[in-house]
């Protein structure tokens, strides 16, 4: 006494071609080219790590040649890079640093060791890459602080620069809670006519400490 | 890329139309696997027709494997998907008195619907027994308000609650199911020697 | 018959064992690296000291300021309204409440604009949108908002333009221009918005 | 229809496997679209409380388990598992009507017990079940099917405790079905 049909020969077809779907799923499955290989946390432990950073009179080695280990890229567009730059180094515009040919490029370089410094402009120009290079696995990329500006500044006494520590952002340069409300007294001279149009009534103290 | 509707890939009103289609396919399921039935549906509990174990036990695994193998493929993004609220006590309290409503009443509330659209009077007597229910618990919703809230875990996934990774549930549910299939084979052949046969 | 019911294990005992051997998928969360390095390379991110400041002096309200330096800096100043978000703490659970609200500009500042610039990183990472970075910090705050420079007589229109806005924001920083009086003693309403979590830091 | 041994009408189902298999694969369909199961007793909630709302209107907007359904915009009938349930019933027509099934209203019970019998055994079952998954946050499709699929705590309980009752207690319950 079989109610249902016994033989599941359309079960085992429809099996098949769910089967077929995830092969299919498989076949097009794109792996992507870069993953995250550090954590968020780790990558923020990471801004803190001295060493991944390269300063500007580290490059006295590299422009010198002393130092084969280390290779500078320069991420600026390639009219800037033509315009100047510092010497020793090739020009990777950061539009291209993923592209097929200079990704495998510095595949190899991160394969053999090698230290790559990124650098642009300042510092930030550059930062943003490298942090990225860094979360997605490329353990030996630095970046230059001060970046070309101060390279160019400096080019002539990198050497000395061990003692300028001009370079280093994130310092205050003001007092701030001070000069922010005494910020007017400096300028007490110049005239005020031509106020733009602001809603002064609401005028205040600095709101320190923001609450 | 999936779920659409989260995703916002299909909006407004094609919601329903999706909703009727997808009840279509559902409803036809069920009554061509013969739940429109609830002597096939009773069966399970006494061994003489296994046809829902097979069929929920079937779609459970497939739905498992295929949402697993479907979300490494980043088609259907299972982090987006509803998960069911545990509820711990009163789902144990719930389930146990749909288990005695299951025996009584030989339908669940899916296979009613398709057991009246064939015309069986206990399916329509069944739905309107549910109309009741619902209505009879929520009249007397506030004297268990309390317990109905209790026991919340949350949102919570199978992994969330024992840390092993789903596709060990999804294999571990296959196994099962799949040693229960050939183990139901030897005892509904059994069973089925000595019953009288039943009509539909 | 019965060789078909052996297939049909076989299959699906395969297509299960085949799961466990799916890796974890990442977080989905987090944007794809691909996606990530070409929005830092777009400078779209970047907001003027000015522009902050025009927009805290218009109370806009879907402005977000995230001081993004340590809570000791942070206690002794930070601009109006900010919110304190160290920079190491980024990623912490309690600190997301306040990024990825919808229609709401959450504009980064330190006091370079480096640290800015990593938190932006760092939050676009995990896929908030609608995020900025005040340009030059707090450094450049003071330099353009609160001791703006004359420009030099042969600057172009513009440059003055911006000056007089600066000199206007000037006063409206820090007090100064006596002539105004005590005409406004109300107070620079601090936006907060209602948050799930308790503000961590400076609140 | 009378003769119980007649073999000429036996319907005729699909192997459960296949249809287990399809339902396994609507079930990811529905997830892939809608990012949730399939249901079955929401729809006859939304049927009480929109009765309840029309009937008593005051009734329906104290009592604090109709509230939490009642929206001042739209009727509760205007709801996915409704029209889903909707299509459940004519799902199974057209099954019905392809396998030939649709018939007269008749009754189907075991041969030892009357149609009175199990009429009143299906409305108790009807009750109990509606009472029960409104505690189980579904019936067996929401819950047991759907939630066991997308890997939810909740759901499994639902499916292990129900299928565990239902084993428990199926000797009392023997001359009903057999």
């Amino acid at each position: 006494m079989h109610v249902h049909d016994l033989n599941p020969k359309k079960a085992l077809a429809t099996i098949i071609i769910f089967v077929i779907i995830i092969i299919l799923g498989f076949v097009t499955l794109k792996r992507p080219k870069f993953i995250y290989k550090v954590s968020l946390q780790e990558s923020i432990e990471l801004l803190k790590d001295k060493n991944a950073y390269f300063y500007p009179w580290q490059l006295v080695d590299v422009i010198n040649k002393v130092d084969n280990n280390i290779v500078l890229i320069d991420i600026r567009d390639i009219f800037s890079y033509g315009q100047g730059h510092i010497p020793g180094s090739e020009n990777i515009s950061a539009y291209d640093l993923t592209s097929k040919k200079y990704i495998e490029y510095l595949n190899r370089l991160n394969a053999e060791g090698k230290t790559v410094v990124l650098y642009g402009n300042d510092q930030l120009e550059a930062n943003g890459p490298w942090m990225w290079f860094k979360q997605v696995g490329y353990e030996n990329f630095k970046v230059l602080l001060g970046g070309y500006k101060y390279y160019l500044a400096h080019k002539d006494n990198l050497e000395e620069t061990k003692s300028d520590k001009s370079y280093i952002l994130e310092v205050p340069d003001f007092n701030f809670a001070e000069v922010a409300n005494k910020g007017a007294s400096i300028q007490s001279t110049t005239k005020n006519t031509k106020v733009p149009v602001i809603k002064r009534k609401k005028k205040k103290t600095v709101a320190a400490g923001g609450c | 890329m999936g779920p659409l509707i989260p995703n916002g890939v299909i909006t407004g009103d094609w919601d329903f139309v999706i909703a009727l289609l997808i009840g279509i396919a559902f409803g036809f399921i069920l009554e061509a696997s013969g739940f429109s039935s609830s002597r096939n549906i009773a069966g399970v509990f006494y061994g003489y027709n296994f046809v829902v174990l097979r069929v929920f036990f079937t779609a459970v695994i497939v739905a498992m494997t295929g949402l697993l193998f479907f979300d490494y493929f980043g088609w259907i993004e299972l982090d987006k998907i509803f998960i069911l609220p545990t509820y711990l006590t009163p789902m144990i309290v719930g389930s146990i008195i749909m288990g005695f409503g299951f025996l009584l009443g030989g339908f669940c509330p899916g296979t009613s619907y398709t057991a009246i659209a064939i015309g069986k009077l206990d399916g329509i007597v069944f739905t309107i027994g549910l109309f009741l229910g619902i209505f009879l618990f929520s009249e007397t919703f506030p004297l268990f308000k309390d317990f109905y809230y209790s026991g919340f875990l949350g949102n919570v996934t199978l992994t969330d609650v024992t840390g092993i990774p789903a596709a060990w549930f999804a294999f571990a549910f296959t196994v099962i199911a799949l040693a229960s299939f050939w183990f139901t084979m030897i005892i509904e052949k059994h069973i089925r020697k000595k019953i009288t046969e039943y009509k539909f | 018959m019965n060789r078909n019911y052996i297939l049909l294990t076989i299959l699906m005992l395969a297509l299960a064992t085949g799961t466990l051997f799916l890796k974890k998928t990442p977080n989905y969360n987090e944007i794809k690296p691909q996606k990530l390095l070409w929005e830092i390379i777009q400078p779209t991110r970047y907001v003027t000291t000015d522009q902050v400041a025009k927009m805290i002096i218009n109370k806009d309200q879907t402005l977000e300021l995230v001081d993004v330096r340590d809570t000791k800096s942070y206690e002794k100043f930070s601009l109006s309204g900010a919110i304190n978000v160290p920079l190491d703490s980024i990623a912490a659970t309690s600190n997301q409440d306040y990024f990825g609200l919808p229609g709401i500009k959450v504009v980064f500042y330190s006091n370079d604009d480096i640290a800015a610039d990593e938190a932006w990183v760092l939050t676009r990472r995990l896929g908030y949108k609608d995020t900025y970075v005040m340009k030059g910090g707090l450094n450049c705050w003071i330099r353009t908002v609160i001791q703006p420079q004359q420009p030099s007589e042969d600057a172009p229109y513009t440059e003055f333009e911006k000056y007089h806005f600066r000199k206007g924001a000037q006063i409206y920083f820090t007090g100064a221009n006596i002539e105004q009086g005590s005409a406004g003693k109300s107070k620079v309403s601090i936006r907060r918005k209602k948050k799930k979590a308790v503000a961590a830091g400076g609140c | 229809m009378k003769n119980i041994n007649s073999n000429k009408n036996r319907p005729h189902y699909i192997n459960p496997y296949f249809g287990g298999v399809l339902l396994g694969l609507l079930v990811i369909l529905t997830v892939y679209i809608t990012g949730r199961g399939l249901g079955a007793s929401g729809a006859v909630k939304s049927a009480v409380v929109t009765t309840a709302d029309a009937i008593v209107p005051i009734h329906a907007h104290t009592n604090p388990y109709y509230s939490k359904f009642i929206s001042s915009d739209k009727s509760p009938m205007y709801n996915w598992l409704v029209f889903e349930s909707l299509g459940i019933f004519f799902g199974g027509l057209l099954s019905g009507v392809i396998f030939r099934r649709v018939k007269k209203i008749r009754v189907e019970r075991s041969p030892k017990i009357t149609n009175k019998t199990r009429l009143t055994a299906a409305l108790i079952g009807g009750i109990l079940f509606g009472i029960g998954s409104q505690f189980g946050r579904g019936c067996s499709s929401g819950a047991a099917l759907s939630g066991s699929a997308t890997f939810s705590f909740g759901g499994v309980i639902v499916m292990l405790v129900l299928f565990g009752t239902g084993y428990a207690i199926a000797g009392l319950f023997k001359k009903l079905w057999i």
